[in-house]
């Protein structure tokens, strides 16, 4: 798998026809120079190879089965997917066990995993907390916990959002004092499960924000599983009571965390993008085998245009994630901005997806048997999850206006 | 009959009241006094529990019952319904034998309509029912029942004659619920709740005697059921209005209505509740946000607006108007509502729309309108369907070419499911 | 036609059945009482008139003619439509000549007006002149104007928007001192040919917005007709130079201005409904001629169901187009939010339908030939004139919410 | 013809044009040059102006052309896709009487293919080529012909046959455009540029051998023609980036270049111009106001993400990759693109979006926008059209039923327009 991202091998395109002003300039400056609209071979035989293990073990029955549990997730296949694929180290740097692989390849895990919905601690364990600490950890704290996450024989999360729901860290309230926590997260991903907890907290009242490691089983540290929309992916409140905490960024993780984040947005992005395709191949399969007047329903024309504008919807989506993907492994400074109008597009394009889905198979879509509330679910809850659309694409404005 | 007066009807009834009623009766001895004196159906024939009554005067009997908060007779579920069909298309013993216990509450019917083939085609149904022997002998899986599991009788659509067209080949049965070949199961919907059953029959036996109308005529019949519950369409809301109080019969009433309510209690949702949105804005200072302010603006203005379009639907039909093209729009309009209400309750909620339960917002309604709101394009007939009606019945654009009417059954391309 | 407007005759409603909360269920509890959701056989015999009268003299060649010449109108058509039919007194009482009905009537006659595409000062002189007239003039002025107004011996207009484009009469930057006017008006309907300027402007600077009437040959007016995407409604931009007027208010006029702007945003709506009643009609009677494979192509089903949803959509517009007009009629509370609603509703409405009436006619709807266009332009200038819907929309909310 | 190298063909170019090239030259004159010496075409065969080099080759000679400013062969409007399909299909006749005035510019073409009532529907046209005597007499009205009124020639698709199936009864003639019975009329659109004509033929005459390739074989011909305008579409954009001068030629260019471009000034405003969103938002203000800036938004993420699909779509042809689904799509993004463009326009414009012209913003671009969008969604193929291309060919779903096909189209329902 050596050389997933090797910049070389990219294809590299002529500038595009239609003139824009002003700073959106600059963005296509930066197109022209640096982003890849293609995948390498390799990349692609990676993404085959991620398909089909998630092919064996991460079949609507097996997340069925996981999503009723408490933990959410599978230890053997976690195992496996640790050990064997070793994605849960995949963005982590080779000096301290990991892949070493960038944010295309976390992003062609993440469409994966979407497609699949699997159930495991990868999004909040070897994306969120990982990436938190490669962008805000001291060089003692990478040392300490990226190699067992890399490995997979530690989980952890990411614990930023409070009360208001926000995962921007300039929100954080939560205050740090005498080496301990107090307060209260919220919407903590796997955060019942994970065995270490990185919390941003303010150094004292209005101090700088930074990140620290509780161990889960830490003193005056309660935690609860939220009940959720999405029962595939696990949330939990975190109650701190004068528990014990690590400080392991330097003294100010702001940027950081916000860093961190915006990778986050895009790997969620991809999984979006994932989902959406797994919601419109659905949705076309049923339509070529349900009869209804003596037809195939997919013989209706007003079906077949909903069909074709939904594949626009979910090739939109799928731009848009590989895209900021894209920019995310070459660090452009167009990132912020790509990132949010990744995570806005796709969620919104993943939501309409699943509506649609559900739509064209009529009655029996409505219903918990069929599978595709699942992926309903997780468009609800990943069109929130880390700031809904008309926020991030106030943020984008933010960067390109 | 003679005709009466509404002031000789309004005294007869307030005197057979004052004779008769009493709060402290057991709920089942009290309907069957009404069904024996005829007043609780008095539009009704009087042979078969009623009065004979013209319909115009239901609504002076039913004042004079609240008047006094004395309660009516039997309505939940398809009960309504059923008699309807039995009163036109039923037998003397049919009538006999069923009538009066669906009128006390005694007995509880369901309907076995649709099938998972069956979908937005009811008529292309494949459930079977052959004459084996003495008996009709039924096959096959129904959905979309509820309370199925609950029920005494059924009213079935099964097909008796593959070789006629889809329409002409299903036969109307009553079918006892209590058999072994009958198994009803709830069915979960996305939302959580099971508020329809899945019904499966094996080898079910259905005797002779209940083939309602003809051999073949099941769709006709069917239809009939059909328009009354269209028409019916908002008596859930009169019937749930139970007064309530102390006395034994309020007590029991209540719990029957309890009971027959349960699996509605996720409706309002499904229509999305726009009626939480302005709290729901305020009380989360969304209210403030100019984004928020115009996606509710849309909102407001297309629900209204439907809402006034069903008024002027209403009342052109008041006057005796001809029906404008008002009146078919409701469906659709709905669909649009329910998505757009969805949409502004998730930016209302924002990371709060991923949590359900006690810890979602609103106790859980935000989440259940969420998970909810899809039903509404789906049942009833999809959106899809609502536009072939609209364009074709409304705007008179040419229908749509039918490739299974008109053919024997056996040769059409038979629904499937997924 | 005496006894159009007869509350009696209306038909009263049961409470609606689904809750509203808040401010809302006063909005509801007024409708119960006082909203009428059918004309009376009056009110239809009355549009049946205006209808016959339009047919004859308002078809798409006349339009055409008309919206080429500078003046955009036809006067004996005009004075027709003054003295046999009334209607440029429609709204002025009787005292001063008019026929004294109210704003339902008023929206029957904009409805048929939008959907025959009427040229003519009627929205200018019969609307927004009269109307400021009724609701901010002195009685001298009333006594002065408004009986050659009802009569169409007299065209007028009103003079609002200035650079910035707004009709909010807080926005009025126009100074009046010493009994004169300077400054510039723009999007002044009919403003060219106008005889009569009825034109809004501050007593000095900081001081109260009053109305005052400049006549159309005063000295250092000059008038200028503007370049418009709509020629079927003219605009111009008015330059005053220490112009003679009169002040024909109170010395603060803005809340009667307010409302007489509420209630021509009423008028507008309907003839908006009006006119995306005509291009449903004109799409739906195209796709049952228009042959294309063979087939009619409103046999398609793509076509049905795109038909389907624009019948919803101006059903819908026509709904808060004739609540706002029987609001209105009623002096209502919630005029303003209704006006408003009505306003954003239905010209969004018309954008959608004439959009979708060019879309199913094809190549051929996008020529100057086929009369779409000239609706579609209606439609984009109804859709700012007198604010946009965005701004009505929020109008709304600080009435609503 | 022997392979040659790259260097080699350079070298040639190089030594040809350091002998040849003269700015001072007419531009007709210079052409004529390169028409006889194949450079002008190197791609062409050799017999017909050509070298009958590889295709790849033609960039290499390109840039020796571009690097010394060297004008090149006409290029406007239609000619390139006659000469293709005349080198493909045309006689040595055909051949020798019009590729060399369609290099060097002296004759202009126009295409007669659409017509009123073809819409989508192209196969389905009406206009009639009979033999009369010793001539095709053709009767007919045509539309959407880009500068047909100064057109010398036109390439014309006709019915010559009404018993064959609709496919089958055409034919592909060369007409000429300068004689009485054809004549060209301006057709306006609604934004009031007049880039099309109409071109009416009454009894026009068409000499025998002016039929190109076999009778009936009319539709695949203009396939043929189709295809390389697909291929082409983009082909403006090249041949317009005169380099400019003050030598005679440079000027007899620049004239020829704002000729033929004069139709298409409003294309750039037809897709909706997002280039000019953030600008407007900016100089009007509006930039500030949180509404303005979602929709902003929105079009811009709609807009890049239809663009980056495009360019997956072009790197995994470059690639050799099979055609994903996303080459399909631009066309209906496009529409989708436009609209938004048009939507957001307006609330940026406010009020001012009522003027035109001069009065209105952007000196009149904003209007042209508002008034030239529609064009988007149904010129090249209306949207519904893609959508069927779409779920037909990429997601393989089933054709709609076709009734004017593989019958004799006497029989078929004709095209009507309104």
């Amino acid at each position: 798998m050596t050389g997933l991202d090797e910049p070389q091998r990219r294809q590299r395109f002529e500038p595009a026809s239609a003139p824009f002003s002003g700073t959106l300039k600059k963005v296509q400056a930066q197109l022209q120079t640096s982003m890849a609209f293609s995948f390498t071979d390799e990349q692609e035989a990676f993404r085959e190879v991620v398909q089909r293990f998630l092919g064996d073990h991460s079949s609507t029955a097996d997340v069925r089965r996981m999503m009723e549990t408490d933990t959410g997730f599978d230890a053997d296949v976690w195992r496996q997917l640790a050990g064997e694929l070793g994605l849960t180290g995949l963005v982590v740097p080779e000096e301290f066990g990991g892949q070493g692989f960038g944010d295309v390849e976390l992003g062609i895990v993440m469409e994966e995993m979407g497609r699949a919905l699997l159930c495991a601690p990868f999004f909040s364990s070897a994306v969120l907390a990982t990436l938190a600490l490669l962008e805000s950890g001291t060089d003692a704290a990478r040392q300490h916990y990226l190699p067992r996450l890399a490995s997979g024989e530690l989980r952890a999360t990411l614990a930023v959002a409070e009360d208001g729901g926000s995962w921007d860290p300039a929100d954080v309230q939560m205050i740090a004092a005498d080496g301990a926590l107090t307060g209260q997260k919220r919407f903590v991903v796997d955060g019942n499960s994970a065995e270490v907890i990185f919390v941003a907290a303010r150094n004292g009242a209005g101090g700088d924000v930074g990140l620290y490691a509780v161990d889960a089983n830490a003193a005056g540290l309660e935690r609860r599983a939220l009940n959720v929309v999405d029962p595939t992916r696990k949330l939990a409140e975190l109650q701190f009571a004068a528990t014990p905490a690590t400080l392991v960024s330097g003294p100010d993780a702001r940027d950081g965390l916000v860093t961190a984040l915006r990778r986050a947005a895009i790997a969620l992005a991809n999984e979006s993008a994932g989902g959406a395709q797994a919601m419109l191949q659905s949705a076309v399969d049923y339509t070529l085998m349900r009869v209804q007047f003596g037809r195939l329903i997919g013989s209706f024309q007003a079906i077949k245009h909903q069909c074709a504008e939904l594949l626009l919807e979910v090739e939109l989506a799928k731009s848009a994630a590989y895209h900021a993907a894209s920019a995310a492994a070459e660090r452009d400074d167009e990132l912020p901005a790509l990132a949010s109008a990744a995570k806005a597009g796709t969620s919104d394009s993943f939501m309409r997806a699943a509506i649609a889905c559900i739509q064209l198979h009529g009655g029996i879509g409505f219903t918990w048997e069929q599978d595709t509330h699942l992926w309903f679910k997780r468009a609800k809850s990943s069109e929130v999850m880390l700031g809904t659309p008309a926020y991030h694409r106030e943020l984008m404005m933010q960067h390109w206006a | 009959m003679t005709e009466m007066s509404e002031d000789q009807v309004r005294a007869d009834v307030r005197a057979w009241l004052a004779e008769n009623w009493d709060p402290n009766l057991g709920l089942i001895e009290w309907r069957n006094r009404l069904a024996d004196s005829g007043w609780g159906m008095p539009a009704w024939p009087s042979e078969w529990h009623g009065r004979g009554l013209p319909v115009g005067m239901a609504p002076v009997v039913e004042e004079e019952f609240q008047r006094i908060r004395a309660v009516g007779v039997a309505r939940s579920g398809v009960r309504m319904l059923v008699a309807a069909t039995l009163l036109e298309h039923g037998t003397e013993a049919h009538k006999a034998k069923f009538l009066r216990r669906i009128l006390t509450g005694e007995d509880t019917w369901c309907q076995l309509f649709s099938e998972p083939g069956s979908g937005s085609d009811l008529a292309g149904l494949t459930t079977r029912a052959e004459q084996v022997g003495n008996q009709w002998v039924v096959n096959g899986q129904k959905v979309w029942s509820t309370s199925a599991h609950k029920a005494d009788w059924g009213v079935l659509l099964a097909r008796t004659d593959w070789d006629e067209p889809k329409h002409q080949g299903l036969s109307y049965f009553v079918i006892d619920m209590s058999q072994p070949g009958v198994e009803a199961r709830p069915l979960r919907q996305m939302n959580g709740h099971a508020s329809f059953n899945e019904v499966f029959m094996t080898d079910a036996a259905v005797p002779p005697d209940m083939l309602v109308g003809e051999r073949g005529e099941g769709w006709a019949i069917a239809t009939t059921t059909l328009m009354h519950e269209r028409r019916n369409a908002d008596s859930l809301r009169t019937w749930t209005t139970g007064v309530g109080g102390d006395e034994r019969i309020y007590q029991e009433e209540a719990e029957e209505i309890a009971t027959a309510m349960a699996p509605y209690t996720w409706y309002p949702q499904r229509a999305g509740r726009v009626d939480m949105v302005l709290d729901r804005a305020r009380a989360t200072g969304k209210l403030e946000d100019p984004v928020v302010r115009q996606e509710i603006a849309k909102l407001l203005i297309m629900s209204k607006s439907a809402e006034w379009t069903a008024r002027r639907a209403r009342a052109a039909q008041q006057l005796g108007r001809p029906q404008g093209p008002e009146g078919s729009l409701g469906k659709l309009a709905s669909s649009h509502v329910a998505r757009a209400a969805a949409h502004v309750h998730t930016l209302i909620s924002g990371s709060d729309a991923m949590l359900a339960g006690a810890d979602g917002p609103e106790d859980g309604i935000i989440a259940e309108i969420l998970l909810s709101v899809p039903a509404t394009s789906i049942a009833g007939g999809t959106d899809e369907i609502q536009r072939n009606i609209i364009s074709e019945r409304v705007l008179k654009m040419p229908k749509e070419h039918r490739v299974d009417t008109g053919r024997p059954f056996n040769e059409v391309r038979k629904n499937t499911v997924g």
